[in-house]
């Protein structure tokens, strides 16, 4: 009983676990603006700001609170700039990464969600962190055609299962 | 002298056009004192005021209500009668009360619609069945109903349970406790007005209650929307609004407002006989004469005045009675409402003195109130009579909190929204 | 009506059935108007007198055409046929009837009318509440409507979020140019419209100017969304708005699984364009199969082209039932009368004989129609032959969305109604709903026991009027009285003309009588659409353990422990729960076992002042705690009572490991949370929850330390010693503490290697003669050490000192709850103690009660009941009013619920090596 | 359903949010018992505006200080509270 809509959505969007990665919450709980320039001159990135995210080859920095980033990739570099005003601790045991990619991904985050996904709120590069369907779920927005969802292990399966469900959804 | 309530005197009125009924109480104008003011024409005010002439024949009443009678969590709550309580001090208080519902109306002479149907906590796992099963055992020693039931006993009585085994929440069995029930919550606030109003209290409407008289350290009276009332000694009864009640007089006390929601469904014919609660999850369950499925879950649990809920949160107890009771689902959820609940610091009432002289407070009754209407109502008035504790409600003093006489049914501490 | 309403066109393509008689339909047809269109009249009976009733609207607010639609888990009862489009096969029956429509047995309810009036029932059926239930019995049998599916529903439903600029409700000739101006400036729309065809009134009365077809498609041209099928249910604070979506009708199957959609939607500005419903007219028979409102018989012939009467009637206090008029004229259906109730009105259509000063009185029926109207005009009676009445007494605005906002309304003299006011919300109505037609009020003619105001629950003129005499006079109290309102219409219909005779009665104006609040839904919604996915879970995912693939190899009995499933044994050979946990217990006091822990809470906390926030957050002291050591620990409620317990572990100079109980995980890293940011945000220290980064696995028994010497190549740290190591290739921590009594450690690794460490230390320990063990193992274990667990004797009402726990308090104090423990209360006599109940007789019940002699007060409970392990013996733990000055006191636990006795002493909870001689090497 | 414009991600919907308690509840670890248990078990509760203890929970999980109305449930002002954070 809905009229078609202007999108039409051809190709398929699809769910993939992806493989354990090295992931550590780093928190600054000290002189975070010397912190911050130490980082930048090791990383050659400067921290992200809130609900953003940087990157170079062999790290990523994503920051979904005001004094913790999630550091993916190697923190051997990390560590060093530390000094006493934060810490490192490994937390990648306990995440299992989802690739949503394809047209429907925004679409597909909305069920069960409370968190506008459209790419004005949620633009490439961006982070957030939300709950779908009960889930706390942590985003960041790979590109126009992909979104990489970090769910706690012990919910993952159950996450996946709704997604799969809901994909029948997408473009109704 | 009213007519009295009976099938013969319906039958006359058949004939008559139903004529001859008077008001079920009068409309008074406030006197300018009296011996005991009730502040709040709740069931548990009302009640009191029964009780009060009934009982220790002090007839000189006021129930001052800021707007209609029983229009509160009287006439919000979703009617559950019961006294299945773990601890002592509050089964014995609210099988007080349940024995005082088993008679109410022919006391009252208004048919309280009080029905016995059994109240069940359904289990869902080993765990739960030993704490039913202790539950059970405390209440069995006090002289108090109770009694598991197997899973083929409790499928018996309410078919439409989800008793596979695939559940995801399997049923391993309940605790019932046969002569508890619901009751029709109007009529409650209703007939003990009807029935004090016989014996000569004034029941005032529209009489909002804005300060207290002061002499001292006492209280000897009180401001209202309709002038100022004396009254020897005062009691406040408006759970929900305790807290602001009490603030007039300059009383900070241990609770919190929450809303509560609750709902029901289109009518449809039987198919919920019992009352249906569970041990693990939060909805509630029961189905009314005129066929609704009566429902509720937890409150939205952080502070509020309002009436008015959070959607989410009725969704999920409704998604608990749905995976419970997967009969439910094409049912439509015809209304849903707010009551503003008394949140205590330990989730059991208090009945009892404050430290003002003259002032006594009767609230914190978290969102189990209604069955304990009766019970409130008797032990509120004995200590509104005498000035001293009933037994019953000894227990529940304001002053537990900061001696650490706590009464913590469900054990999670002093945050109401950790409740 | 006498025969079908509608010539056949060859379009009559949709097959469906009513009380199992097959009918078609047209494609667009709303069951009521396929009904309608076959002559079917009758569909339904009302719900205290089982009065026969008809079709009487066209819209969602129709009170009296309710019916069961579809079968088995899809069977949707109490639908409006006005509110399901007939789809293939459709099956639709008539409900609260028997045996038939045509001949229903409680019909003989309305003969007893005159003693069953408003709230009769409080006022007989006395005697004790047994009685009651009989009575009760047989009104519940009656009341109801229709029959509740007995089966699960096999579909899915989805919730969703959605996020708009403006959400324009109501597609009407305002609500589409709302949109459409709304898009076209940039915005994000919502346009959400009931009906399955966008247009509102438009259906009814076409506009040339207006094509709600090519509007909606510039709308969502311009990026709108633009939802049909769809209802604005609940406007719910700060612009939040929940719309139930139809995919499908009321018991068709889904193509994908989903029958509706919950949006959950938070708007920038919401615009409410959402009409008048139009009020019925009261007066005796009103409620007549043949009796319709006004605008819905003009919808049938306009949009459906039914003539639902050939020989009509009208009767009005306004303009627009003149455009019935016309539109029965242009049907080729005679108009016998218009009956005005106002002095002078419009011009009528030729051919219509208008009555001025003239309302209805009453009506008869037939069973599909009517036969005669009778009417006062001016001062007399006059009776008319007709098969239907329209009827139109004014117009209400829908409101019911303003007002959930919070809005306010106001009176509007002229059209007798209350049009939406001031709104707290980001919101505005506009269109005919805030500016109804002219209609002045009108007294009631005729009786007012068969003058029906809520059709539904047959509530009458004369119930209203009983109702007041007997002192129900605010309207909450009419309604709850009467019943008025409450029936699955909400009172669409009813409200307003009830609220007209309670101000008529008060002789005031309506406004000053008062007026209900409207809360949502607006219509109801299916409760499984609410549900969501939670129908299937509850809303609770179960929660896997990382090993969860590797215990289900040894297909163990699972054990749900809040939303976790650990394994409870593992039984090999047959062996039951407790053969098996019994022998899995034994092994490890005799041999070893291992066992998952993974579940178990865990923080990592690190920085310079991590130590001061352990010493804040638990109870017993750590700022001592040499690195690579370890210790018990509990944690106190700010009021002093214990709520947690666990192990803190110094793992580095600055780095600390917290465990805490399963159970209390999440709570514990709120606490730890609110501790560190909110009490004591100037420490330098990091919290993070590890949790499920780490995979944990118990390893027990007097082999333990030699299996693990082993399989790390290392000498493991004494009991209470931390060392880090690798097992298996891979780094783990290896924490020497003992739940079960014995030797014993804990290995955590990161999750997601610990499958190759599980299997390393099982090869191992099997090897040596030991084997996994599961919760009940662990649970008799820790049982006969005396260890208390959190949910058992930590209940959450308990001090340390009545565990035991009271010497291992923090001296210095300074730690959360420590205030509170000074309460007098929580150190006076009388409370519940601690302590171990040796059994004199047989087992002892769990949970049971513990009292002197029969017909006592309990003194206490049993909180964990088990046996000895190697020697056999039934113990258990308790909590015992004193317990502590009680050791050696017989006492009888009773559990009158499961039948069960048992005579016990007092003793010490530890009745296992309670010097802890075992722990060391 | 509230929106609570968190002082680090903007405006979210309530569901990612939890209540703790009143500004005023907060006891002070260093406070004497008689006053940590009078803040602890006494509330003003007033029927209009007080401070309140959020957390976002399932977002950024940083505390807030909102001053919210209790009854017509506007949300006056938010306040981050926590340790220094990076702007």
């Amino acid at each position: 009983m809905i009229l078609p809509g202007n999108a039409t959505v051809t190709e398929p969007t699809s769910i993939t676990a992806l493989p354990a990665a090295p992931l550590h919450a780093l928190e600054i709980w000290a002189n975070p603006a010397k912190v911050a320039a130490r980082v930048q001159k090791a990383l050659g990135f400067a921290l992200p700001a809130m609900n953003h995210s940087a990157a170079n080859a062999a790290i990523t920095l994503l920051r979904f609170e005001p004094t913790v980033w999630l550091a993916e990739g190697d923190v051997s570099v990390l560590a060093d700039t530390l000094g006493d005003d934060g810490a490192l601790t490994a937390i990648g045991g306990g995440i299992v990464r989802f690739r949503i990619a394809g047209p429907g991904w925004r679409e597909l985050l909305l069920e069960g969600g409370v968190f506008d996904t459209s790419a004005a709120a949620l633009p490439v590069g961006a982070t957030a962190a939300t709950v779908i369907d009960h889930v706390g779920v942590r985003l960041h927005v790979e590109s126009d055609d992909a979104c990489i969802a970090y769910v706690p292990s012990s919910y993952a399966q159950s996450l996946h299962h709704f997604w799969d469900e809901a994909l029948s959804l997408i473009g109704a | 002298m009213k007519t009295p309530y009976s099938a013969f005197s319906l039958l006359r009125g058949a004939l008559n056009g139903q004529k001859h009924w008077q008001p079920a109480w009068r409309d008074p104008e406030p006197r300018s004192s009296y011996d005991v003011i009730i502040i709040g024409g709740g069931g548990h005010g009302l009640a009191t005021a029964y009780y009060l002439a009934k009982v220790h024949g002090i007839t000189n009443v006021a129930v001052l209500e800021k707007s209609w009678i029983g229009g509160g969590n009287t006439g919000r709550n979703t009617t559950l009668v019961r006294s299945n309580y773990r601890l002592p001090q509050l089964h014995n208080l609210f099988e007080f009360g349940l024995k005082l519902w088993h008679g109410m109306s022919d006391e009252l002479n208004y048919n309280v619609m009080f029905s016995p149907r059994g109240a069940m906590f359904l289990g869902h796992n080993d765990g739960d069945m030993i704490k039913l099963a202790e539950r059970g055992d405390a209440m069995r020693c006090d002289g108090i109903d109770a009694e598991l039931l197997s899973p083929k006993q409790i499928a018996k009585l309410e078919p439409l349970l989800d008793l596979s085994r695939g559940a995801r929440f399997p049923i391993d069995g309940a605790l019932i406790q046969w002569r508890a029930g619901t009751a029709r919550h109007d009529a409650v606030a209703w007939g003990y007005a009807r029935a004090a109003d016989a014996l000569g209290v004034d029941i005032i409407q529209k009489c909002e209650v804005t300060g207290f008289v002061r002499d001292g350290n006492r209280i000897t009276g009180v401001e209202t929307t309709r002038g100022r009332i004396l009254g020897g000694r005062t009691g406040i009864c408006v759970a929900g609004h305790s807290g602001q009640v009490a603030g007039l007089a300059g009383l900070k006390l241990p609770i919190e407002s929450q809303t509560l929601q609750a709902l029901v469904t289109e009518g449809v014919k039987p198919m919920v006989q019992s009352v249906v609660m569970s041990q693990s999850l939060h909805c509630y369950i029961s189905q009314s004469d005129k066929g609704g499925i009566v429902m509720g879950g937890d409150p939205d649990n952080w502070p509020s005045y309002a009436r008015r809920g959070q959607p989410t949160v009725v969704e999920g107890a409704i998604a608990q009675a749905v995976s419970i009771m997967p009969a439910l689902s094409r049912l439509r959820m015809l209304r849903t409402w707010s009551g503003v609940t008394d949140m205590s610091f330990d989730g059991a009432p208090i009945i009892g003195p404050t430290p003002i002289d003259g002032l006594y407070l009767n609230g914190g009754w978290c969102y189990g109130g209604f069955k304990a209407t009766p019970a409130s109502g008797w032990t509120y008035a004995h200590t509104l009579a005498t000035g001293k504790a009933h037994e019953l409600n000894a227990p529940f003093s304001l002053e537990r909190f900061m001696t650490g006489a706590t009464i913590d049914e469900t054990a999670v501490g002093p945050m109401p929204n950790h409740r | 009506m006498s025969g079908p309403a509608r010539a056949p066109s060859g379009d009559e393509t949709i097959p469906f059935t009513f009380d199992g008689t097959a009918y078609r339909a047209r494609p667009g047809d709303t069951l009521a108007a396929a009904l309608l269109a076959n002559g079917v009249g009758l569909v339904a009976r009302s719900f205290k007198y089982h009065r026969p009733r008809g079709i009487m609207s066209a819209g969602i607010e129709e009170p009296n055409a309710l019916v069961t639609v579809g079968t088995g888990g899809r069977t949707e009862p109490n639908t409006r046929a006005t509110d399901v489009f007939v789809y293939p096969g459709l099956v639709a029956k008539s409900q609260n009837r028997w045996p038939s429509l045509s001949f229903d047995v409680a019909a003989i309810f309305g003969l007893a009318a005159p003693a069953l009036g408003a709230g009769f029932y409080y006022k007989t059926f006395f005697g004790p509440a047994k009685h009651w239930m009989r009575y009760e019995g047989f009104i519940r049998r009656a009341a109801g409507l229709g029959d509740a599916p007995t089966e699960a529903d096999p579909d899915n439903f989805s919730q969703v979020a959605g996020f708009c600029d403006v959400l324009v409700v109501g597609s009407g000739p305002a609500g589409l140019k709302a949109a459409l101006e709304a898009a076209e400036a940039g915005n994000r729309v919502f346009l959400v419209e009931q009906d399955a065809v966008p247009g509102g009134s438009l259906l009814r009365d076409p506009d040339s100017g207006l094509d709600p077809a090519a509007m909606i498609q510039r709308i969502e041209a311009l990026g709108g969304k633009v939802l049909l099928r769809t209802t604005a249910s609940g406007y719910w604070d700060h612009n939040f708005l929940t719309l139930t979506q139809r995919l499908v009708e009321p018991g068709a199957v889904p193509t994908n699984g989903f029958a509706q959609r919950l949006w959950h939607v938070r708007a920038g500005r919401v615009v409410l364009a959402t009409g008048l419903i139009e009020r019925p007219v009261p007066f005796a028979g009103n409620d007549l199969p043949g009796v319709m409102l006004s605008q819905a018989v003009r919808s049938y012939i306009r949009r459906w082209g039914v003539v639902p009467g050939q020989r009509v009637v009208i009767a009005t206090n306004n303009d627009d039932a003149y455009l019935t008029a016309a539109a029965i004229i242009e049907a080729g259906a005679q108009v016998v009368a218009l009956l005005d109730a106002r002095a002078s009105g419009p011009a009528a259509p030729a051919g219509v004989t208008v009555y001025h000063d003239a309302r209805p009185a009453g009506a008869t029926g037939r069973k599909h129609g009517l036969r005669k109207v009778t009417a006062v005009i001016g001062g007399s009676e006059q009776s008319f032959d007709a098969d239907l009445l329209a009827m139109s007494g004014g117009f209400v605005p829908v409101s019911h969305l303003h007002m959930q906002a919070g809005g306010k309304l106001v009176w509007d003299e002229a059209a007798q109604a209350f049009i939406p006011g001031e709104t707290p919300q980001v919101c505005e109505t506009i269109g005919s709903a805030i500016s109804p037609p002219p209609a002045p009020a009108v007294a009631p003619a005729g009786k007012a026991k068969k003058s029906f105001v809520d059709f539904q629950n047959d509530v009458s003129l004369a119930d209203i009027d009983l109702a007041w005499q007997e002192g129900y006079r605010s309207v909450e109290h009419l309604k709850r009285y009467t019943t008025l309102g409450m029936a699955t219409d909400q009172g669409k219909t009813s409200n307003m003309v009830a609220l007209a005779r309670l101000a008529e009665k008060q002789g005031v104006t309506v406004p000053q009588a008062g007026l209900t609040t409207f809360r949502p839904p607006f219509t109801p919604v299916t409760m499984g659409l609410l549900a969501g996915a939670g129908a299937r879970n509850a809303g609770a995912h179960v929660r896997r353990i990382p090993l969860h693939a590797l215990h289900e190899a040894h297909d163990p009995i699972w054990q749900p422990l809040g939303y976790w499933f650990r394994p409870r044994a593992y039984p090999v050979n047959g062996e039951n729960l407790a053969q098996a946990a019994l022998r899995e217990a034994q092994t490890v006091r005799t041999v070893a076992g291992l066992s998952d822990v993974s579940t178990l809470g865990k923080f990592e906390v690190s920085g310079p002042d991590a130590a001061k926030l352990l010493e804040l957050v638990c109870a017993t002291t750590v700022g001592k705690l040499a690195t690579g050591r370890g210790r018990y620990t509990f944690m106190l409620r700010e009021d002093g009572f214990v709520f947690d317990d666990g192990t803190v572990w110094r793992l580095a100079e600055d780095r600390y490991l917290l465990t805490s109980s399963t159970g209390g995980a999440d709570r514990m890293a709120g606490h730890l949370s609110y501790v560190r940011q909110v009490l004591r945000p100037d420490l330098k220290c990091s919290v993070v929850n590890v949790q499920e980064h780490y995979a944990g696995i118990a390893l027990a028994g007097p082999r333990a330390r030699s299996i693990l010497a082993a399989l790390t190549g290392a000498e493991p740290p004494r009991h209470m010693g931390y060392a880090p190591g690798t097992l298996a290739g891979t780094p783990v921590h290896v924490l020497a503490a003992s739940y079960s009594g014995e030797r014993a450690f804990e290995i955590h690794v990161e999750a997601s290697h610990a499958e190759q460490v599980w299997q390393a230390i099982e090869d191992a320990t099997r090897a040596e003669g030991g084997a996994p063990y599961g919760l009940e193992a662990m649970e008799l274990l820790r049982i006969e050490k005396g260890h208390v667990v959190v949910g058992g004797e930590v209940d959450g009402r308990s001090t340390p000192h009545d565990l035991g726990l009271g010497g291992m308090l923090g001296k210095a104090g300074g730690f959360v709850g420590a205030a509170g423990l000074t309460r007098p209360a929580l150190s006076a006599a009388g409370r519940n103690n601690f302590v171990g109940l040796v059994s004199l007789d047989g087992p002892i019940p769990e949970g049971g009660m513990l009292i002197t002699r029969a017909g006592t007060s309990p003194q206490g409970h049993v909180t964990a009941a088990a046996r000895r392990i190697l020697e056999g013996g039934a113990i258990a733990l308790a909590l015992l009013q004193d317990g502590h000055k009680r050791h050696g006191e017989e006492l009888t636990v009773s559990s009158p619920t499961r039948g069960e006795k048992a005579r016990v002493r007092v003793t010490s909870p530890h009745f296992y090596d309670p010097a802890g001689e075992r722990y060391r090497d | 359903m509230y929106e609570i414009a968190c002082p680090h991600c903007g405006p979210r919907a309530q569901t990612e949010f939890t209540y703790e308690r009143t500004v005023d509840a907060v006891v002070d670890p260093a406070a004497d018992a008689h006053t940590a248990m009078q803040a602890l078990f006494t509330r003003a509760n007033p029927m209009g505006l007080d401070e309140e203890i959020w957390r976002h929970t399932y977002g950024c999980r940083a505390w807030m200080v909102l001053t919210r109305h209790r009854v017509t449930h506007v949300i006056e002002a938010v306040k981050a509270i926590g340790p220094e954070a990076l702007a």
